[in-house]
C-alpha cells in the first residue's frame, strides 16, 4: 500500500479564519464594500441634486437618518482602517534610496500620515467657509 | 543547567501505512538553550526513530527544517523551546502536499523557481578576460536585500494565494526574478516579464503580506512583488500606449 | 502570457490612495458634520452645492473621486470573491467592474448636469 | 532496477558539484549531466560558510604571495603545483562568479572589496558581507538552472559505485522520496559531497556532511588522503559550534581571555600591534589560534560559560556601522543563539571542528586512482591546504577544482564510448541492494544514535587539537569495536518513503570508515604538523614525514597505511613564522 503524498485540503469559505493576519486582511479587502457603497450614496445625491432642492435635502435627511447614521457610522470606521492599513504598507511599494541610503520606512509612512492631515484639514477648511 | 519537560505534539503521516495522519505526543526534557530542531533530534535519537523530518546547517541558512509550529510557519532552528508554554504542536508546511511526517514535497517550488530565469541574463557579453563588471555600493543596495532569500518556504506557506491558486508562482520566486530585474548587471526584464507579469505572476499577489511577517531573513517579498507590480504595470502602459519605444 | 490586470490594478492603486486620503473626512463632512451641529447647515445645503458643481473643476474633482472610489471597491471585491470562491472571476469581472463601470457612466453624466 | 543513462554522474551538489555540472556543460551541451545530491542543492553546506573566498586581483598583491603564505599555512605538506595552478586559476573562477550575479561587497569605485584574512599576506579575500559561501552557492544553483543538459536528481543518496575491470562506470542511489535503488550509468563519475565534520561531536558542520562521498571512493580502493589533519575553527559559538567567521577578527575583531588580555601574543603571533598587522596575532593561521586556546585552557586563563571554556572575541569598538555592513550574520547569530550583540559585549568562542583537509586521492586534474572517478571540493585531497588550510581558500577551491572535474569528467567521457554490458552493470548493483536489506532486516540490538554518540566522544577525546599515542590508540579500539556492532544494527523504521532512519544508518557506515582513517593516519604519523599535534611528538619532523599519508580500506579491518612524496617545486620547507617575526 502507498497512498502517496497527502494534499490537505482548505476551506474555500472559511480557511481566512484560522489566523488574525488573514483575519485583519480579510477586513482590510472588506472596507471596500464601504467606499464602492459610499460613492453610490454620491451618486445617488448627484441624482437627486438634479432633481432639486427637495429631493436634495431629502437625500441629505436620509443620510442622517439613524440608518443612514449606522450605514455612516460604519463607513467611516472602514474608511479609517483602510487609511491606516493603506499607508502602513506603503513603503513596501515605495522604496527611496539616495545612494546606500534606503529612506526608512517610518518616513514614509508618517509621509502619507502627515499628507492625511493635511487634506483633511483642507477639505474641512474649503467647506466650512 | 535547568532541564524542565515539554510536550511535542508531531503530525505523523506515513504513506504506506496511514490513510491519514495523525498526532503523535511525545514528553521530552529540554535545556534552556534547545531549539525546537533539539527537540526533535531528541525524540529521533531517544524515542522514535521512525519519525522524518529535513534539517541540515542548525543555524538559519540552509533552508531545511520549515514547520509549521503551533500553525505558524518556523524554522525549528531558530525557535527556542523555552518560549512556548507545556505544548508545542509541529506540523509539516502548509500549502505542499506532504511525503511522509514533516516532509513535504517542494517540487512545484523548484519548477516555478526554475520558471522565472533567476540568474544574471547579459546581452553584452564582455569576455571574462576584461575583469569584473563594475558594480556601486549603491547599484548593490538595490537589490541586497532580496539575495538574502534562503528558499526555506515558509512564505509560500504563509500565502493564502498560493493555497487558492495553484499555478501562483508564489512569494520567493517572484522575489527572485525581481532581485535579477533590478541588478545593474542583468537585462532580463523582458525574458522573465513574460513569466513575472502574467496572471500566475505578481498578478496573482493580493498584497496579504504574510510572506514578510514570517520571512526568517528579512527579504520582504511582499516589498519585492509590489515594486514588481509597479515595474510590471509601466512596462505594460508603455508597450500599449507607445508601441513605438522600445520598451 | 501578458496580463491586462495592470489596467484596473492601476485604477485599484490610485483609487485606494485617494479613498486613504479622502474617504474618512468626506464620509465625517457629509455623513456626521450636521448632526453633530459642526458645521452650519447651509454649507452642504443646495445653493451651495450645486453653485460648486457649476464650476468645472469641481465638477471634475467629484468625478475623479467617485470614478476611483468606485474602481477601488470593483477591484478589491473582485479579489474577494477570489479569495472566499463567491464565483468564477469570469462573473465578477462582469458583475464588480460592471457595476464600477456603470456607476462612472451615471456619475459623469450627472455631472454634466450640473455645470 | 531502474536504470538512468548519463554521460557524467555528479555526487554531490553543493559548490563544487554545481561548479562541475556548469563546467561539463558548457564544456559540451549535448551531454547528459546527472546531479545527484541527498539534498536539494541550496541546502548543501557551502551555504554556512561566512567570510569570503581568497584570489589575487589587487594592485600590490602577487600569486607568489597567495602561494607562498598557502603553502606555509599548510605547513609545507601541500602539493606546490596544485596550489600554483590552485592561485592562477582563482581570480578567474572569482571573477566569473561575478558575471554570474554573485552580489559581491564592492569599493566605493565599483570594483569588488577584498578584506585581510589569517594567514594571508595581503588583503585579497574577497567576500559578500558575511555570507559568501551563502551567495555563491545560490549564485552557482540558480545559474546551473539555465543549462539544459543538467538534470538534477534530489534528495537521492548515493550507496555505492559502479566499478568494472577497473573503471568506474556510475553509481547506484537511494531514491529518498521512494526508497527505490537506481543505477546510474555514467562512464565517468566526479564526488563532490563535502567534508565529514559530524565525525565530531562539536562542529560547524550541518548535519549532511558525514563523509559519504569518501567512504564511496575508498571503500572501492581509493585511498583517502592525509586525514590525520583536521581543522578546528578557532572561533564557535560555545553551545551550538555555529562558525563566528574568520572575517570577524579580519575586520579588526580581537581575542582575549578572562582577563581581557590578548593572549595570543604568547604563542609567537605577537607582538599586540595596532590593528592592522596581517599574518599576527588574531589573523594569525587556525590551527595556531585553536591551539593556543587548548594551551590558555591547560593554563585555567579561560572564561566558564555555561556550555564550556571560551575565550571572549570582541568587536565592540568596530562600532554598530561597520558591524552591520560588514558582518550583519555574526551579529544575526550570536544575537539569536548567545543571546551576546557583539555591539555591546563581546562574543564567547571555542574552538570547534571545522574542515577535513584530508580526502580522496586526487591529481591535479581531479583524476583519482580509479579510472573515470574524479572528486573536487572538500572530500577531496589535491592537495592545496597541506596540514592546515588558510581561511577562504576553501571557497576558492571549490570553483578552481570543481570547474577543473567538470572538463576533466567531460573530456574523459569523450574518449571513452565503449559501455559496459547492461547486464554487467546490473550484475554490479546487487551488492548494495543487499546491503541495504541486511540493514533494513537487521534484528540486532544496536542503534544509530547510541553508535554515532560513542564515535563522537571518541573522536573528540583521542583525536582533538592535540593527539597522543595512547589516546589515538584508545580511539582507533573503540572504533573497531563500533565497526562491529554497526553489524548488529537494528532499524525501526521499515517504511521506504523517506526512511531517515536508514539514511541515518547508512551515513553512520561511511563516518565510521572515515573515522578510521583519521585515527590510524594520525596514530601514524608521529610529528606534530600544522593541524596535526602530538603531544608525544612535538617537532615537525620533515625527514620522516614530509609525506602524504595515505589510507588504503581492507575488508575488516584497519585501514592500510602508506605514505607518498609531496610535490614541492619553489617553495623549500622552512620554518613557519607568524607575528613580528614575520618580517
Amino acid at each position: 500500500m502507498n497512498t502517496g503524498p497527502l494534499v490537505r485540503q482548505i476551506s474555500r469559505r472559511q480557511w481566512w479564519l484560522g489566523a488574525s493576519r488573514y483575519r485583519r486582511y480579510m477586513v482590510r479587502e472588506l472596507t471596500s464594500l464601504f467606499i464602492g457603497a459610499f460613492a453610490f450614496a454620491l451618486i445617488v445625491g448627484l441624482w437627486r441634486l438634479s432633481q432639486g432642492a427637495q429631493a436634495f435635502s431629502a437625500w441629505l435627511d436620509a443620510m442622517h437618518s439613524p440608518a443612514g447614521l449606522a450605514f455612516n457610522g460604519i463607513a467611516l470606521a472602514a474608511a479609517l482602517y483602510h487609511s491606516v492599513t493603506w499607508f502602513n504598507v506603503a513603503p513596501k511599494a515605495i522604496s527611496v534610496r539616495i545612494g546606500t541610503f534606503k529612506l526608512p520606512d517610518s518616513i514614509i509612512s508618517g509621509a502619507h500620515y502627515a499628507g492625511w492631515l493635511l487634506v483633511s484639514i483642507l477639505v474641512l477648511y474649503l467647506v466650512r467657509v | 543547567m535547568s532541564r524542565e519537560t515539554i510536550e511535542l505534539v508531531v503530525f505523523r503521516y506515513n504513506p504506506e501505512t496511514d490513510c491519514e495522519p495523525a498526532y503523535q505526543r511525545y514528553q521530552i526534557p529540554y535545556h534552556h538553550d534547545w531549539l525546537v530542531l533539539d527537540a526533535l533530534n531528541y525524540v529521533k535519537d531517544h524515542l522514535d526513530r521512525s519519525l522524518s523530518y529535513r534539517w541540515s546547517c542548525h543555524m538559519a541558512v540552509c533552508g531545511s527544517c520549515g514547520m509549521m509550529i503551533n500553525g505558524e510557519p518556523t524554522l525549528t532552528c531558530k525557535a527556542f523551546v523555552r518560549d512556548y508554554a507545556d505544548s508545542i504542536r509541529i506540523e509539516p508546511l502548509a500549502n505542499f502536499p506532504v511525503e511522509r511526517d514533516l516532509i513535504v514535497n517542494q517540487d512545484d517550488f523548484m519548477s516555478k523557481l526554475a520558471s522565472v530565469k533567476p540568474y544574471i541574463i547579459d546581452t553584452d557579453d564582455v569576455p571574462l578576460s576584461e575583469g569584473e563588471e563594475l558594480q556601486t555600493p549603491a547599484e548593490l543596495a538595490v537589490f541586497d536585500q532580496y539575495t538574502g532569500c534562503i528558499n526555506c518556504l515558509l512564505c509560500y506557506s504563509a500565502c493564502p494565494q498560493y493555497s487558492l491558486s495553484a499555478d501562483f508562482i508564489g512569494p520567493a520566486a517572484l522575489t527572485l526574478a525581481h532581485r535579477y530585474n533590478i541588478d545593474s548587471r542583468d537585462d532580463g526584464f523582458r525574458q522573465r516579464e513574460e513569466r513575472v507579469g502574467s496572471d500566475d505572476g505578481v498578478w496573482q499577489c493580493s498584497f496579504v503580506g504574510a510572506c514578510s511577517e514570517v520571512c526568517p531573513k528579512g527579504v520582504d517579498p511582499a516589498a519585492a512583488i509590489q515594486q514588481g507590480k509597479i515595474t510590471s504595470a509601466a512596462h505594460y502602459f508603455k508597450k500599449h500606449l507607445m508601441p513605438w519605444s522600445d520598451s | 502570457m501578458s496580463s491586462h490586470k495592470p489596467v484596473f490594478w492601476a485604477l485599484f492603486a490610485a483609487g485606494g490612495t485617494l479613498s486613504a486620503l479622502l474617504a474618512p473626512v468626506l464620509i465625517f463632512l457629509i455623513g456626521f458634520a450636521v448632526p453633530l451641529n459642526l458645521i452650519d447647515p447651509e454649507a452642504l445645503g443646495f445653493a451651495r452645492v450645486s453653485g460648486a458643481l457649476a464650476t468645472i473643476s469641481i465638477a471634475l474633482t467629484m468625478l475623479v473621486i467617485i470614478v476611483l472610489f468606485l474602481w477601488h471597491a470593483a477591484h478589491r471585491l473582485r479579489v474577494t470573491a477570489h479569495d472566499l470562491g463567491w464565483f468564477p472571476d469570469s462573473v465578477a469581472v462582469v458583475l464588480f467592474y460592471g457595476l464600477a463601470a456603470a456607476g462612472s457612466v451615471a456619475s459623469g453624466w450627472l455631472l454634466i448636469g450640473t455645470t | 532496477m531502474q536504470m538512468v543513462s548519463t554521460d557524467i554522474a555528479i555526487v554531490g551538489a553543493g559548490g563544487a558539484g554545481l561548479r562541475a555540472a556548469i563546467a561539463a556543460a558548457e564544456h559540451n551541451p549535448s551531454l547528459r549531466i546527472a546531479l545527484i545530491s541527498k539534498v536539494y542543492p541550496m541546502r548543501s553546506h557551502t551555504v554556512a560558510a561566512e567570510g569570503g573566498a581568497a584570489g589575487v586581483i589587487k594592485a600590490g598583491d602577487s600569486l607568489d604571495d597567495h602561494f607562498n603564505d598557502t603553502v606555509a599555512g599548510g605547513d609545507w605538506l601541500s602539493d606546490q603545483d596544485a596550489v600554483e595552478l590552485f592561485v592562477e586559476t582563482a581570480p578567474k573562477e572569482l571573477t566569473q562568479m561575478e558575471r554570474w550575479g554573485c552580489p559581491w561587497s564592492r569599493q566605493e569605485d565599483g570594483h569588488v572589496a577584498v578584506r585581510p584574512f589569517g594567514g594571508m599576506k595581503m588583503e585579497r579575500t574577497w567576500f559578500a558581507t558575511d555570507k559568501t559561501g551563502f551567495h555563491l552557492l545560490h549564485t552557482l544553483f540558480q545559474t546551473s538552472l539555465k543549462y539544459p543538459p543538467i538534470q538534477r536528481f534530489d534528495e537521492y543518496y548515493c550507496i555505492d559505485l559502479v566499478v568494472i575491470d577497473g573503471r568506474c562506470e556510475g553509481v547506484v542511489a537511494l531514491e529518498m522520496r521512494t526508497g527505490k535503488l537506481i543505477l546510474f550509468q555514467a562512464p565517468a563519475v566526479i564526488i563532490a559531497t563535502g567534508g565529514a565534520g559530524r565525525i565530531f561531536p562539536f562542529t560547524t558542520n550541518g548535519a549532511a556532511n558525514t563523509g559519504d562521498g569518501m567512504a564511496l571512493a575508498y571503500r572501492r580502493g581509493v585511498p583517502l588522503k592525509d586525514m590525520e589533519f583536521v581543522q578546528y575553527h578557532p572561533t564557535g559559538l560555545p553551545g551550538t559550534g555555529i562558525l563566528i567567521t574568520e572575517a570577524a577578527r579580519g575586520e579588526g575583531g580581537i581575542l582575549v581571555n578572562k582577563d581581557g588580555y590578548r593572549y595570543l601574543q604568547d604563542y609567537d603571533l605577537g607582538p599586540p600591534d595596532p590593528w592592522p598587522r596581517k599574518k599576527a596575532m588574531e589573523l594569525g593561521p587556525r590551527d595556531r589560534l585553536s591551539q593556543a586556546f587548548w594551551q590558555e585552557q591547560q593554563k585555567g586563563r579561560t572564561v566558564a560559560w555555561p556550555s564550556g571554556d571560551v575565550v571572549h572575541l570582541d568587536l565592540r569598538h568596530l562600532g554598530e556601522k561597520k558591524i552591520d555592513a560588514r558582518l550583519p550574520l555574526v551579529r544575526e547569530l550570536s544575537s539569536t543563539y548567545e543571546n551576546v550583540d557583539p555591539v555591546r559585549e563581546p562574543i564567547p568562542v571555542r574552538p570547534v571542528v571545522h574542515y577535513t583537509m584530508g580526502g580522496i586521492d586526487t591529481d591535479i586534474n581531479t583524476a583519482t586512482p580509479l579510472s573515470g572517478l574524479f572528486a573536487a571540493g572538500e572530500c577531496a585531497c589535491v592537495s592545496i591546504n597541506g596540514a592546515n588550510r588558510l581561511g577562504s581558500n576553501s571557497l576558492t577551491e571549490i570553483l578552481v577544482f570543481g570547474a577543473r572535474a567538470g572538463r576533466a569528467a567531460a573530456e574523459y567521457r569523450a574518449g571513452n564510448d565503449d559501455r559496459p554490458k547492461e547486464s554487467e552493470l546490473r550484475r554490479q548493483a546487487t551488492k548494495p541492494r543487499s546491503r541495504i536489506a541486511n540493514l533494513m532486516q537487521g534484528d540486532g540490538k544496536e542503534q544509530v544514535s547510541v553508535l554515532r554518540r560513542e564515535m563522537n566522544t571518541a573522536m573528540e577525546s583521542g583525536a582533538g587539537i592535540y593527539r597522543s599515542e595512547d589516546s589515538l590508540q584508545s580511539t582507533c579500539e573503540t572504533l573497531e569495536a563500533l565497526c562491529r556492532r554497526y553489524a548488529n544494527l537494528e532499524l525501526q523504521d521499515k517504511s521506504n518513503v523517506y526512511n531517515t532512519d536508514l539514511i541515518q544508518a547508512l551515513e553512520l557506515g561511511a563516518m565510521l570508515d572515515v573515522a578510521r582513517t583519521i585515527a590510524v593516519s594520525a596514530l601514524g604519523r608521529t610529528e606534530s604538523r600544522g593541524s596535526h599535534q602530538r603531544l608525544d611528538h612535538v617537532e615537525r619532523d620533515d625527514g620522516n614525514f614530509l609525506t602524504h599519508s595515505m589510507a588504503r580500506f581492507q575488508e575488516g579491518n584497519e585501514p592500510q597505511l602508506k605514505y607518498k612524496p609531496v610535490t614541492i617545486t619553489k617553495s623549500q620547507p622552512a620554518q613557519r613564522v607568524y607575528g613580528g617575526a614575520a618580517k
